[in-house]
């Protein structure tokens, strides 16, 4: 039966997912509803589009995996103990200030682009990472640890063996919160040219098109879940 | 009084009924426990008095009143219930958990707060110290009174009770149990009690109602139950010691007897010593001008201290129980300290005489005798 | 110019500004709380109505702030009101979700003392239910409104007004002391909400 | 399963690593062009352009209108597009291509007012209509400038030059009419005009609500048309083909504005007041050595260079 669930996991939804988005492109690309959306809703205009969503999206997030989750994993050590304090309070606070903010700022000092998108999205999503992998660690019951330490593990293997496996489901919700936030962070990456499905929606506010408005929102919602999906399997899997 | 008549209940989406064709009559003034093992129906047949589960079939009286035909919040108003400790509401002070029901009927506030002084008072809990604090500041037996206490807030004449005593460790139990039966003494409400616990059956109940799966077995008087199980199932949940159990049964105020030789503290030590002749026993207990127990003598410690009085050789007892506990109490402290008698005394500590391990022997064997 | 004195000149515009955001944090969270929490209450009574309700928020969230804006363009125009409306859709879906899981979490044993008693259902409500989900609808609500004041900054596209227009403006004319200005304030302004709301929180919720 | 973990991580670095290496810039050879989101839809805009001219760009950057200047002079795209009136075109060392081909048509901005409006008030028609033929492109190319390279406050700028031009008096009555609402785009030009129109109508003791910095042309129209705004500055050319729909651009001033505003008045009820003296036209632009070095002086140059590649 859980092998069924995984099997149907990894295949029906992300199919009904990508038949979704499909639809989408299919449908608004034949009915652009006038002349001007007709311009930018083409094949190869919204493919290369959603190349730069997903690659906004897929290089900052891992970006942020790579430095988070080591930096999350250093300030957890007992050594280590009043850093961890004041990088958690630290993130608390910056975690209030809003995703536009972080890309306004971004673009004071790094200037228009895809690279200055993918910054202020790598910060952004540092955060919800850095957090969690540092509250998942600290969860782990010190009783759990004792064992493992009265048992004779290495340092290592603590980490490796106990800590970690234990504390996935958190670092896990920390990523799959810091994607879907990426994923519509990302659509505001447009005002400083930094390309995305945000494209479609700001031209489509801009001479008030529907039609590109539901094709970039439509595509990033149905982006965001399919991300959301695939980690929360990858979590089944590996957790 | 509460009357059941061929009550039934069935869960949706289970084949077998929680209670079956469940019959009883419950009297004015009586403990009734129900008492059976997890899954009996016993718990579903107490929250069908206060319409929390409405029966599928059959008619529940209360006070001769069909409770179908009666607004069950008019109903829970006038019905008392008691859960386990958790039932507390936790962000609310002791003085508004107590309120509850006062305020559901729209008291005025005067008379609220009055009500709940004399509430904290009667079970045990000082107001000035409790009032505003939180149930999380308790202890689970203070946590418990405060459940009794909001239960009685609007003295209702019927108390349910689910468990009250399940959630504290065993010697805080024994004290609520006590305190519980010494209320009960004065305010003779009708109670309907369940409880898993064979031994607090006996220990509360007037009259025990024993169930399994949803019927009910047998319903007699504690000491009945004992003697004369109806059957295979019974025997067994009383258990093999039921003669030993009978002791549950007993209190030490009807049994209380004057064995033990007493003195003055002022007493010489020629005086304790032909007391001790007296009665033909090794300890004498000390007691004062107002009956207060000051201490305990034994013939150890009379040799070379001639000339000495009795309040200053006298050791402080341990050994005693309080009035109102039963004989299995007594029993319990004996073994505890090793000795062969212990003193009773009241809330005041005030000597009201011994129990002796000979008298409990012979309670027994003449209980196995019959 | 320096910063600071390109700030002074501005004072009058970001003090206006300022309050024009919060105004219109403040009017979307209060509907958000009045609708949210009735939402959340209701959804307790019936679980397929729970499940669907949870399910919708969920994916609601997903939708990208500006796309939303964007939809409700041509439903309701520019200006205030859209803007009102798009903040009060996003932060109803955490209102709705603390509410519901707050109120489930209560130990079911608590609210059957209250009904034993005989507490009728809308005292339950009053006095046991929503005072002990209190705070976990208050970290709805404090979620809810950091989150609203991130996307009240983008709703100046649709006209809604606020600090958006320091950003926007910022960015169009190339104007760094201007982004820093609009960037901060919102930031600031999402730091004190967050601050005010945990204080509130502190000063109503009972001892645990 | 615990070793999947380690598995993980360190995909995840290889992975990071190699979009990181992916992720470079544009080639150096690589037509790429800077344009802002309505340009890349509007029937005067890009994609039309490229068809008119038979040329067509390696990639094109969409981004918000102004970041364009900035992008052209620090080098990071060969070409953009801008408006002529725009002070950071000389500022920036930008040249303009000339439109050979007459793309574009012309775009004369002018207060367009709602009929009803201005049938209660008809003292607007000369408060606002006073403005227009006063600017011209040099003053507006001014004006922009303040705002874009001096960083000024664009109300101060609008103010400043009413005053200057005797247009207001220093202190604005109180307001006993209207309330008028104003609207305005969100680029910098558009912002002094709305701003002008707000200080001229506050002079006249209207009550004035603020509703300049709309997003894009189609918001401010359709605010327009439903009443959500009484009036804002609108350019002829853009009227014509983005608002009355139609395709062939005209490229007479006087002919356009006749054009559009009988149209206009007779379909939607709104009114058009006296135009400015410039057209703030689209204009395609390169940097100026760049344009030098390369013998580009227009677009048909452009195209031409693009093509023969």
């Amino acid at each position: 039966m859980r092998q069924r669930n995984r099997v149907l996991g990894w295949t029906v939804m992300p199919l009904f997912l990508l038949a979704c988005g499909a639809f989408t492109i299919y449908y608004f690309v034949e009915n652009p509803g006038g002349a001007m959306a007709a311009r930018l809703l083409i094949y190869p205009n919204v493919f290369k589009l959603i190349q730069q969503h997903v690659l906004l999206v897929v290089v900052s997030s891992l970006l942020a995996i790579a430095t988070a989750l080591p930096l999350g994993i250093l300030i957890s050590r007992p050594r280590f103990r009043t850093l961890g304090l004041v990088v958690e309070n630290v993130v608390n606070v910056a975690q209030t200030v809003p995703s536009l903010a972080v890309l306004a700022l971004a673009f004071t000092f790094l200037g228009w682009g895809f690279n200055t998108a993918v910054f202020a999205l790598w910060c952004y999503s540092l955060l919800p990472i850095l957090r969690n992998t540092y509250a998942g660690i600290r969860s782990v019951s010190p009783s759990i640890l004792e064992a493992a330490r009265g048992m004779g593990m290495t340092p290592g293997h603590i980490l490796g063996r106990i800590e970690l496996p234990l504390a996935t489901p958190i670092i896990m919700g920390g990523i799959r919160t810091a994607v879907v936030i990426n994923v519509g962070t990302a659509t505001l990456a447009t005002f400083i040219a930094g390309g995305g499905l945000g494209d479609l929606i700001v031209t489509g506010i801009g001479v008030r098109r529907t039609e590109l408005i539901l094709a970039g929102a439509i595509l990033s919602a149905v982006l965001a879940i399919l991300l959301d999906h695939l980690l929360s399997q990858a979590e089944a899997e590996f957790g | 009084m509460i009357k059941l008549e061929q009550v039934s209940r069935v869960f949706p989406g289970s084949e077998v009924p929680a209670v079956v064709d469940l019959t009883m009559t419950i009297g004015d003034g009586e403990v009734c426990v129900l008492v059976g093992p997890s899954g009996c129906g016993k718990t579903t047949t107490m929250k069908m008095i206060n319409r929390l589960i409405d029966p599928t079939s059959g008619k529940i009286y209360v006070n001769d009143q069909d409770t179908s035909k009666i607004d069950p919040i008019a109903l829970r108003l006038g019905i008392g219930y008691v859960i386990q400790e958790i039932g507390l509401f936790p962000h609310m002070t002791i003085a508004e958990n107590v309120a509850t029901v006062p305020r559901e009927k729209g008291w005025p506030r005067d008379r609220i707060n009055q009500r709940v002084d004399e509430l904290m008072h009667l079970v045990g809990l000082n107001p000035g110290t409790y009032r505003n604090r939180l149930p999380a500041d308790l202890s689970g037996g203070q946590r418990q009174r405060v459940g009794v206490a909001r239960a009685m807030a609007a003295d209702p004449p019927i108390l349910l009770m689910d468990e009250p005593f399940g959630a504290v460790d065993p010697i805080t139990r024994a004290r609520l149990q006590n305190e519980f039966l010494r209320l009960q003494e004065q305010m003779k409400k009708t109670i309907v009690f369940v409880t898993h616990d064979i031994d607090e059956a006996i220990k509360m109940g007037d009259r025990i109602a024993v169930m399994r799966d949803g019927r009910l077995v047998q319903y007699e008087e504690p000491d009945k139950l004992l003697s004369m199980p109806a059957d295979d199932f019974v025997a067994t949940l009383v258990g093999r010691n039921r003669s030993i159990k009978r002791l549950h049964l007993i209190k030490v105020n009807d049994v209380v007897q004057n064995e033990t030789p007493f003195v003055t503290p002022e007493a010489s030590v020629d005086e304790i010593r032909s007391a001790m002749e007296e009665r033909k026993t090794n300890t004498v207990l000390v007691v004062n001008a107002v009956n207060k127990l000051q201490g305990v003598i034994s013939r150890a410690e009379l040799k070379g201290v001639e000339g000495a009085r009795a309040a200053q050789i006298a050791q402080p007892v341990q050994n005693t129980v309080e009035w109102g506990a039963t004989l299995n109490d007594a029993l319990a402290v004996m073994l505890n300290y090793g000795e062969r008698y212990v003193a009773v005394v009241n809330s005041r500590e005030e000597l009201k005489g011994v129990i002796t391990l000979n008298y409990l022997l012979d309670l027994v064997r003449d209980d196995a005798a019959a | 110019m320096s910063f600071w004195e390109f700030f002074i000149t501005r004072l009058d515009r970001v003090w206006a500004l300022t309050l024009e955001h919060a105004w219109l944090i403040l009017v979307a969270v209060a509907i958000a709380i009045a609708v949210g929490v009735l939402v959340g209450v209701l959804i307790t009574y019936s679980r397929p109505a729970a499940h669907g309700a949870l399910y919708f928020c969920q994916v609601m969230m997903t939708v990208p702030s500006l796309a939303m804006l964007g939809l409700l363009l041509p439903l309701f125009g520019i200006g205030f009101t859209t803007g009102v409306i798009a903040l009060t859709l996003y932060s109803l879906l955490p209102i709705v979700r603390n509410t519901y899981l707050g109120i489930r979490e209560i130990n079911p044993a608590v609210i059957e003392a209250a009904r034993g008693m005989g507490m009728r259902e809308l005292s339950i409500l009053r006095r046991i239910k929503l005072p002990m989900a209190f705070s976990v609808i208050m970290a709805g609500i404090r979620t809810a409104t950091v989150m609203v004041v991130g996307i009240g900054a983008i709703a100046y596209c649709i006209g809604a007004g606020g600090l958006g227009e320091f950003i926007f403006r910022g960015i169009s004319q190339y104007n760094k002391d201007l982004i820093v200005i609009g960037a901060v304030c919102i930031s600031l302004l999402a730091i004190l909400a967050d601050f005010l709301l945990k204080r509130t929180e502190k000063r109503l919720s009972f001892r645990s | 399963m615990r070793k999947y973990h380690w598995l993980a991580i360190a995909l995840v670095v290889a992975l990071t690593l190699a979009l990181v290496g992916c992720g470079g810039g544009a080639a150096d050879e690589e037509w790429v062009f800077a344009t802002d989101h309505e340009f890349s839809v509007r029937p005067d805009g890009l994609p039309d352009l490229q068809n008119v001219y038979g040329f067509q760009f390696d990639d094109v950057i969409t981004m918000d209108l102004g970041v364009t200047y900035g992008a052209l002079k620090e080098g990071q795209v060969p070409a953009a597009m801008g408006f002529a009136t725009d002070g950071r075109i000389k500022a920036f060392g930008l040249v303009n291509l000339v439109d050979d081909k007459q793309f574009f048509p012309v775009y004369n901005p002018a207060p367009v007012v709602r009929a009803e409006v201005l049938g209660e008030y008809p003292e607007i028609e000369e408060i606002l209509g006073a403005i227009g033929p006063r600017l011209d492109t040099d003053t507006m190319i001014e004006l922009n400038g303040l705002v874009d390279i001096e960083g000024q406050d664009h109300k101060q700028v609008a103010k400043d030059w009413l005053l200057s031009q005797n247009l207001i008096d220093p202190e604005a009555p109180e307001g006993t009419k209207g309330p008028i609402k104003v609207g305005s785009k969100e680029f910098t030009e558009q912002l002094i005009l709305g701003a002008m129109s707000v200080f001229a109508l506050e002079n006249a003791g209207f009550t004035v609500v603020d509703q300049t910095g709309l997003q894009g042309t189609e918001v401010a129209r359709s605010a327009l048309e439903e009443g959500e705004i009484d009036t804002y500055w609108e350019y002829t050319g853009t009227a014509w083909l983005v608002a009355l729909g139609h395709e062939e651009p005209i490229t007479d001033s006087e002919e356009a504005f006749q054009k559009v505003s009988a149209e206009d008045l007779e379909k939607n009820e709104l009114v058009w007041l006296d135009y400015a003296q410039f057209d703030n036209t689209y204009t395609i632009m390169m940097r100026q050595a760049d344009a030098e070095a390369k013998g580009i002086t227009s677009i048909s140059d452009l195209a031409r260079v693009i093509n023969e590649r």
